[in-house]
């Protein structure tokens, strides 16, 4: 059911671990429903120089927070901000249908640590954009 | 290629070879119809009624009582309920069920309550078992019928039915057993058990998908759901599934003659598995009942982590097994049974469920054993929860999980 | 020993070797659960697809539509009525069906009827034709569903279903077809001939037995009969019969390519064995309409004489054929579709019911020609009744043979 | 589903025929119901000496029609009025259960006779038990 780029991505995951020295950690998901996502990054001159991110979730939940890091390291902020849910599924080569909600939850996840981010720095998001 | 090991038999059992051979001729030469008058469907005829008698034999029915052949267990336990209730809705519209049975009861009493009738779910403890007080609560004078699982296929717990047999036979009220998951596991003697209607599937039996039977002791009387050309006692019409009815009853004769043999290596494999699982992970729980299991079951709780992806791992090393993880199911549905027992949903994303097969063996056992702690260890690495941030420390938090999910 | 030879196919047809082939895989193989993750489940999941795709293929269905695999075609013609009527109940209570339904429709309706619908049952002509002025004045603003035979399997003849599903159309009524006796017999095509359900049988198609499947437009909305696990689009719940699907596509997919070719073979045997008996036998009459009738059937009533002596004897030579006399049947019944035509009940135990298969020959067909003859002359020998001792003779003297029986 | 016994007298049924000369004809059944059984006798000295039959119906029907024939031929009026339905099935090494009718049909179309033959010579079946 799951691409081998997806598998591939869950068992040798890109960028997994904690960050002790991040700048933010986007948290999202609720052990509740199965998944919970952190991406913590760490910004230079509003690049991301650096991400990793820890999981509890199904494979699509660990391969998808993978390839948000593998997507986002060395982009700007703005970049990073628009990479959307399709861009994860997309270079995954495809979710299983009943799986695409993880997509969704690593891009928010991202999405979270960019607002944090901002709001550290008394900004928010439409300021770079 | 690794060597592919079942350890997911709740998903499906291969067909014993014995019950293949025993099958073929069905397909090709007897293929008649047993109402027919010639020889190829008398010899169908035959085929059926020995079938009955080897199914009967399994659970030591009486020649009076009546096998009727369904296409599954799903279709038994409909056949049971639906076909009772309608039957004897004058007598009352109360129906009790527990907390562990399987969809094909649960969706089957909700849809009934549709019809005018009304249901209790009985509760379990901690280990899935039934709390007979409150099934003897439960009773109602409008109650007619009581349906009690035998074994639970997901954890492994098998129920006191001798006791709950009694207060059902003591306040008069029929009793169904949904044995698909224990029979040939465990020993099964309707008459001895005081069980008046009792649901069986050929495929648990190493049989054919596609049959099931349901019991009935004489006297029980049930209304039909399929209408037709009256087929088995007119309770179950449709041309029959020769061949499938045949390899039943092949299945169940060889349950039958090798159950103490099978159930014996099981629970050796079983006790093993678990031994050995618990022993090498930390944070590892065993749902369901300690003792009172069935022979092939196994269901372990890995906390912090999530239960596909340990599954996806332990198949990338030849392992099938299942998860209770809601993350696999079609609805993404938390297992209904850990709920019941007081697992916490999101302790219940982390259950194994490990159901061996007769063709298992230890050395698969003890490959497992050494294969998936390291998984248990890569998973929990990479997971944010841990005893120092436990699960409880979300449980109040809002999921933004499923709202982002809904403004997609 | 005599050869065996089937013009018995009306119950039941042996399987098509290649479609044993393509199921054996999923016997020993892939027998996972089609809802588990695993590669053997995605491989019955698949499996399950394609099949569907197959059987769409045979009836020309949209890939919008869907076909809902059941254990068989009583199944599948009940859960066309119950669920249909039970969804709908809103709109209406009244049904209407024919008098050349199988008792799988017939059955279903009375059923229904007892919980508040109403069914007419639309007269035919004498070559059992519906007559479709009646269909006409049948419909009331009550009229919910409509449900109509393509071919019957005992008298041969077809329905003409375009001018009946206009008549359904144009009263925005959705038509359920029964063909499970014309599908892989003659051209279906679900799309231009307008229909909305249309249930279907493996093993008329050469597949496996304990199979079927309903054909539901898109839009339509049907009830569930089975309640549980939500497989089949949550209409048809219970672990699938995954061998047995994968059997019914194969089968459905050999039917279509070969349905031309298998026609005219059969329409050749068919009318030669029909010539053939009205030829060297007096008094023999076919059932059914002489033109519009499935490839495979001949039914040929023989006077003065019963139906099972013959079929005896015919078994003797090694002939296996079906009689639609009364006696045959487990209710001793007649068979409603000769009276409905207008056969006496007296008659009707002189009809023999001949279902031609792929595998019989012209070979056979003349020796059966050759057989047959000095069978009839013999019972006829035998027989009291004669022109000079019609059947009418006795038409109102006391049963007294159905007396005897009661003292007993 | 017939005993062998059973398709013997089906395929080659004993005293099968009209009789011209019958001092009495018991005719029962009815072809609506499926089975017609014409038994013709001749009468001696109150004895049997010839009996045939005439039968439409199933293959049951036949061979209990030449069965009772077989059973008769040669009898008294009293030994033979006295020959039962299971005197016929038990000849027959067993009827399937769902045939036991058709015994009964013979059985009541031999008794029919000698009650129409009594009948001719003004007697009753007790003037003779
Ligand atoms: C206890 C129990 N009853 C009934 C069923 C339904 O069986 P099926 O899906 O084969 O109809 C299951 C399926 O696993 C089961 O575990
Ligand atoms: C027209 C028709 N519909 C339905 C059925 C029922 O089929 P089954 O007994 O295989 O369920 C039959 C059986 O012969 C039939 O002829």
């Amino acid at each position: 059911m799951y691409t081998q780029k997806v598998i591939e991505h869950f068992t040798t995951p890109r960028n997994m671990g904690e960050m002790e020295d991040a700048d933010a950690i986007g948290k999202v998901g609720n052990p509740v429903c199965g998944d919970l996502i952190w991406i913590y990054i760490k910004v230079k001159d509003d690049v991301i120089t650096d991400i990793t991110f820890k999981t509890f979730g199904c494979a699509a939940a660990i391969a998808t927070s993978s390839m948000i890091t593998e997507l986002t390291k060395g982009k700007t902020l703005k970049e990073a901000y628009q990479i959307t849910r399709n861009d994860v599924a997309e270079n995954l080569e495809g979710l299983p249908p009943i799986k695409m909600h993880c997509s969704n939850l690593a891009a928010d996840g991202l999405h979270k640590a960019i607002e944090e981010y901002l709001e550290k720095t008394g900004r928010t998001i439409d300021d770079i954009k | 290629m690794v060597e592919q090991v079942n350890f997911n038999h709740s998903a499906g059992v291969p067909i014993d070879e014995r019950v293949l051979q025993a099958m073929e001729p069905y397909f090709r030469k007897f293929y008649g119809n047993p109402s027919s008058v010639h020889s190829a469907g008398q010899q169908s005829a035959k085929a059926i009624e020995n079938a009955r008698v080897q199914v009967s034999q399994l659970i030591a029915a009486d020649s009076k009582d009546r096998i009727i052949f369904t296409s599954g267990a799903t279709e038994a336990n409909n056949l049971a309920l639906q076909g009772f209730a309608y039957r004897h809705r004058r007598n009352g519209n109360h129906i009790i069920i527990s907390q562990m049975e399987h969809l094909s009861i649960i969706n089957t009493v909700k849809f009934l309550s549709k019809q005018g009738f009304e249901y209790n779910q009985v509760k379990v403890d901690q280990y899935g078992v039934i709390d007979t007080q409150a099934l003897q609560k439960a009773i109602t004078d409008q109650t007619i019928i009581i349906s009690i699982q035998h074994g639970n296929k997901e954890v492994g717990t098998i129920q006191p039915i001798a006791k709950i047999s009694k207060i059902a036979n003591d306040a008069a009220i029929p009793l169904h057993v949904d044995a698909v998951a224990s029979a040939g596991q465990i020993p099964i003697d309707v008459t001895k058990m005081g069980i008046s209607m009792l649901s069986l599937s050929s495929n648990d039996l190493y049989g054919p998908k596609g049959v099931g039977a349901l019991f009935t002791k004489r006297g029980i009387s049930i209304q039909p759901i399929l209408l037709g050309g009256g087929q088995e006692y007119g309770i179950r019409s449709g041309s029959e599934n020769v061949a499938g009815i045949v390899g039943m009853g092949a299945a169940a004769e060889i349950a039958q003659q090798q159950l103490e043999k099978n159930a014996t290596h099981l629970r050796g494999l079983r006790d093993n598995l678990i031994k050995g699982v618990l022993n090498k992970v930390d944070e590892a729980y065993l749902n369901g009942h300690p003792k009172n299991r069935l022979p092939n079951n196994a269901n372990i709780r890995f906390a912090f982590i999530e239960g596909e992806s340990i599954t996806l791992h332990l198949s990338l090393h030849g392992f099938l097994v299942a998860t209770s993880s809601a993350c696999t199911s079609k609805t993404l549905a938390p297992s209904h049974c850990l709920l019941s027992m007081g697992v916490s949903e999101a302790e219940a994303h982390g259950a194994l469920q490990l159901t061996l097969g007769r063709e298992n063996t230890l050395n698969q056992v003890d490959r497992f054993i050494e294969v998936l702690p390291p998984i248990i260890t890569k998973l929990r690495a990479m997971s944010p929860l841990s005893k120092d941030v436990p699960y409880d420390l979300f449980e109040d938090e809002e999921h933004d999980h499923e709202h982002s999910h809904e403004h997609d």
